[in-house]
């Protein structure tokens, strides 16, 4: 069994779950001392987790691949994953690295290479869409590179500056 | 009747025209560019046609030269790109090919919204104060005087075109440069003018708007009133027919104006009067949209009127064929419209391929999309994504049954607003109609899921993270590889 | 009203029930056995129970004990199954839950067909002429000799259960003695009761049916005739409201007798009463369906009422609330059944995965299934994958629509009837409303595809033949792979 | 250029057309003599053909793997294609095996091993969704093997029967 701390919307559960493998359709698990009974029929080919009924409860889902919200018939959730028996906790991954969200065309660059800039501060403009989009500092720092440039069409994860 | 018809548009307006052609045993020709080929407007036409120059689908002579080409002897403008554009309307009437709307002239006329909010004044309707005349990029000196006569709150518009890409709302004077900076280059963007000009605004407010009909031989009625104050960014999101709490006397009142108005301004073709209605219960004129609108769907479900075909009909020369005391508004519409976008995370577009894509249904519901599981939702065009409609005997009933539709929507591969409009559609000043213009700025709560649900949901979560685990090296996907800014997508509480 | 209610059905009519019961704010609670669980009741419901028995869907204690442990306070049979079983309502009404329909004496009534037919024509309607008692699979003489003193043309049918499976034509003497076994084998699958009664067929006739609404305190009103004359192995393809051709004091006389015949029969809820039309315009009453109909969208469309809601608010004890004065039938609705099977090799069902399935839409056009891109169409169950309705003012525009929605329907993955609808609804005949029971028995054409097309088809074949070459061996798959045999897959001219 | 002999509804269409592979979506072709430009959008991943544009009409189209049929928005077409370049002709595989055109239950077996039998003459019956299917002779000959029995759960394409 694994040991999971999993936070939904600020609702904190501890889920014990046994080893999966892609071809588990069925599984018990314990959540907060209760046995949990989980069907997860697999349709239309190998989708990601799509569907699921828990103790006779089905859920249409529509989980990011980063494990942040997923969306069901209620709403969009936020959430949170942990594994209690990881002795590593894994790294932070927040780094300064500012990548292109989506694709489109860079219409107008606010900041130079050596700009101090706060978290959160309008770096460039993106049009997608028929929208200008602000692409935004994620941290306080300096501007250590910057290859983004007015009328250049990116792809969607382009890197477009880094802050240190 | 036209044997053929070009629509000189794409995405969903597109693919609602072309149904109502074939519906009525008229050819379509499609146009499309690289990436909206795979969108079902081009599917589902009987021709289509590359469109290559940068202009696309503002290309006023590419397009003309193709309807011509292809024989079509009239064309469809949709909304938004050329639908309100004099001059194509002019080009087409100069190569003898109906253009499916007002003549050249009258939308020349409207098209001058100072104009028109003169006109309209003058015939002793209410009208917003306004500046005199537009102001074009290097114009900040004499746009900031103006606001300064005006007073605040304002509203930015752009001065060609309809749609809101050029419009702000400017609360404080300090916000008034950037905004307009913004505006400026927003208008450039969709309409190829940069101009703008302001607008008295009224705070709180409701935007109301009137569908009328009108033939080329005098007849004109209205379709009753529709309600889109619900916006974000002054795109509506959510529309509705009834406008909720109007008494039946101001509802007779803002339906006479707008009668009036669209007489004044020559309207004919399907047109929309638009009004605010301040917090003194007064209905202020402030636009005609001389086009199909966006939210024409919940007129349609209230009168079991056809729109489209009407307008076809109409630019074909037929008469109206209808007086006031046959249309009838039954029941309650309410639009929503999905956007292909991230509400959590500033708006963000997310164009991308469409995995599942499954309509909710059953009687009553309607959905209104170009896409379809497994088409590419394209980064250039706007985000609009499908409309969903529900039509009930009542408010009650009908949001009940457009919060279903919309939970049992079920699409993944990009973003959408989905999740917001469950919360707007949950929140009790929706339900009870009192909302107004100011509604998106407060904090909307998830109230739907219960404890019983989280605790499933929790288990769902820790099954996609066991499978991942199980998948490959057992860590997670690098949080870059998606594009996201952790930090921005914080959900609001 | 009720807090939870259990679905003791599958495929398009649970899911429509769900719809309507979410719509209402009311819990579900599905059943499904292991080939259905993909199927989208399950996933829309708020709960979900599996079906382990052999009897499954028809499993009376189980299903009674299913509601009991979930906490149902209803229990809504959809159509087929257990919808007009007076001991499953009566199981529901022991153990304190509403059975969704008529109570469990009146279903008992009616299900004696033969009893009701006496009833009807004691009261001075005219009924077809009948055996006077069921035969069993052991009683071939006493059935051979009941036909003989009939006559021929004459029409088999199951003494238990209204759905077409037990249902047989025979024009002439000698095929009685075939129809009859398999018409017994086929009652006994489908109800689990082999007799059979025989009836005076009239030939060319046409069928139609009137929907009535009751509630339990002695109100009643009709929503209009149905024509369902269009017909395949007695198994309703297109249904249409209002019936083409009928004048206005046919209409009178049809719905009259109808409210008549429903009060005589003690019905409440939505129960449908069932007439032939012979060639010389005589009404004569055959049967009541005391349960919904797979075409009840057709009344829906037509006057706005949810079907549904009203079954679930007339079981809740709820008084109709409207007078006949209060219905308003408006324009024309036609639905097609839309079947996974392929009418080019003798209808044989065709189950399997689902790739693609894109609905029509458009204003007035309603999709009603269970399946979705990828799902699973089961082997077990009736072909009947989805319901496509069409309403417009008119029956010309209404058929404009429905013809254009049928040829938007993209499913991809298993067989379907759609391309033998298209024909149908081409026909001059179906297309000029003159149509009758005798019309399925012609030969339909292809009237759609111009030359150029068909060249254009070409191109397409041949590129799917040099695609497949690139792709492999150079050689087609062998042709028995597929399972079809090539005799049987030429088409009908 | 391969040459093709393509009959639509028995309208006879000859069709030459150049060597392709998956990754063409665009090609010209000579039909009747007549260039025609052919858009073949890949949609969606690798599915078998599922649009096309011929010379700016947009057809969406459902193919049998056979190649036998076709279904556009006008209908079903019967559709047979032969390669005029093959110097040897495909063997008409036209055998006289009996497969299962459906899974589903086999409720009774008509005839026996060693009977005569007319091609169309019902073999057995296959019940499948909620109705009873007879599964005919696609032969004149004798039964030389028969492996149905009633009773008996049969998947798509088994053996149920041999005609010589």
């Amino acid at each position: 069994m694994n040991r999971l701390s999993v936070t939904i919307d600020g609702h904190v559960f501890t889920v014990e779950i046994p080893p999966l493998n892609r071809a588990t359709n069925e599984v018990s698990m314990i959540v907060d001392g209760q046995e949990v009974h989980v069907l997860m029929p697999e349709v239309g080919g190998p989708e990601p987790l799509d569907w699921i009924i828990v103790n006779g409860r089905p859920y249409e889902l529509v989980i990011d691949r980063d494990l942040h919200w997923m969306r069901a018939r209620s709403g969009l959730h936020q959430v949170e994953v942990r594994d209690l028996d990881a002795t590593v906790a894994r790294p932070a991954s927040g780094d300064g690295r500012v990548k292109a969200p989506i694709p489109g065309l860079i219409t107008r660059v606010l900041v130079a290479a050596g700009d101090h800039v706060e978290a959160g501060q309008p770096l460039l403009v993106l049009e997608a869409m028929k929208m200008e989009n602000e692409v935004r500092a994620p941290r306080t720092g300096t501007i250590t590179h910057l290859s983004a440039a007015a009328g250049q069409s990116v792809t969607l994860g382009a890197l477009l500056a880094e802050i240190e | 009747m036209f044997q053929k018809i070009l629509i000189a548009n794409r995405g969903e307006i597109a693919v609602r025209v072309i149904r109502t052609c074939r519906d009525m045993g008229i050819r379509t020709v499609a146009l499309y560019d690289d990436s909206d080929l795979g969108s079902l407007h081009v599917r589902l036409a009987d021709e289509c046609v590359r469109l290559a120059s940068g202009a696309l689908y503002r290309d006023v002579a590419t397009i003309v030269q193709i309807a011509r080409d292809c024989g079509a002897d009239a064309v469809h403008p949709g909304y938004g790109f050329l639908s309100e554009h004099a001059e194509f309307a002019h080009a087409c009437e100069d190569a003898g090919i109906t253009f499916i709307g007002p003549d050249s002239a009258t939308l020349a006329a409207v098209r001058n919204k100072i104009g028109t909010l003169e006109n309209v004044s003058a015939a002793g309707f209410a009208v917003p104060r306004h500046s005199a005349r537009p102001y074009g990029e290097s114009e900040t000196a004499a746009l900031m005087d103006a606001a300064e006569t005006l007073g605040y709150p304002l509203v930015i518009k752009s001065y060609s075109g309809g749609r809101s890409h050029g419009t702000r709302l400017v609360r404080e004077p300090e916000h008034l440069a950037p905004l307009a900076q913004h505006a400026h280059s927003a208008a450039l963007t969709a309409f190829g003018d940069d101009r703008l000009y302001i607008e008295e605004a009224f705070l709180p407010g409701r935007y109301v708007e009137v569908q009328v009909l009108g033939d080329r031989h005098g007849a004109l009625v209205h379709l009753g009133e529709r309600d889109g104050s619900i916006q974000h960014n002054h795109r509506k999101i959510i529309e509705e027919s009834p406008a909720p709490g109007l008494s039946d006397a101001q509802r007779d009142e803002l339906c006479g104006q707008a009668v009036a108005i669209a007489r004044l301004l020559g309207c004919h073709s399907v047109c929309t009067v638009e009004f605010v209605l301040d917090d003194q219960g007064r209905f202020v004129f402030t636009e005609v949209k001389a086009r199909i609108q966006v939210e024409h769907p919940v007129t349609e479900m209230r009168t079991g009127i056809d729109l489209v075909r009407e307008q076809i009909r109409l630019a074909a020369g037929e008469p109206l064929g209808r007086t006031q005391d046959d249309i009838i508004l039954k029941g309650c519409a309410i639009q929503a419209r999905i956007n292909a976008e991230d509400p959590w995370n500033h708006y963000l577009p997310s164009p991308g391929r469409l995995r599942r894509f499954r309509f909710p249904g059953g009687p009553n519901v309607r959905v209104d999309t170009y896409a379809y599981g497994g088409c590419d939702i394209p980064v250039r065009y706007d985000p609009l994504l499908a409309k969903i409609v529900a039509w009930d005997v009542d408010r009650v009933a009908c949001l009940g049954r457009l919060r279903r539709a919309i939970a049992d929507f079920a699409i993944s591969g990009v973003q959408t607003n989905l999740p917001l409009i469950q919360r707007i559609l949950d929140d009790p000043d929706f339900a009870a109609g009192t909302y107004d213009s100011e509604f998106t700025r407060r904090q909307l709560l998830n109230t739907l899921a219960s404890s019983g649900n989280l605790r499933d949901l929790a288990v769902a979560a820790a099954l996609a993270y066991a499978r991942r685990s199980a998948d490959g090296n057992g860590a997670l996907p690098e949080r870059a590889s998606s594009g996201w800014h952790r930090e921005s997508r914080r959900l609001p509480q």
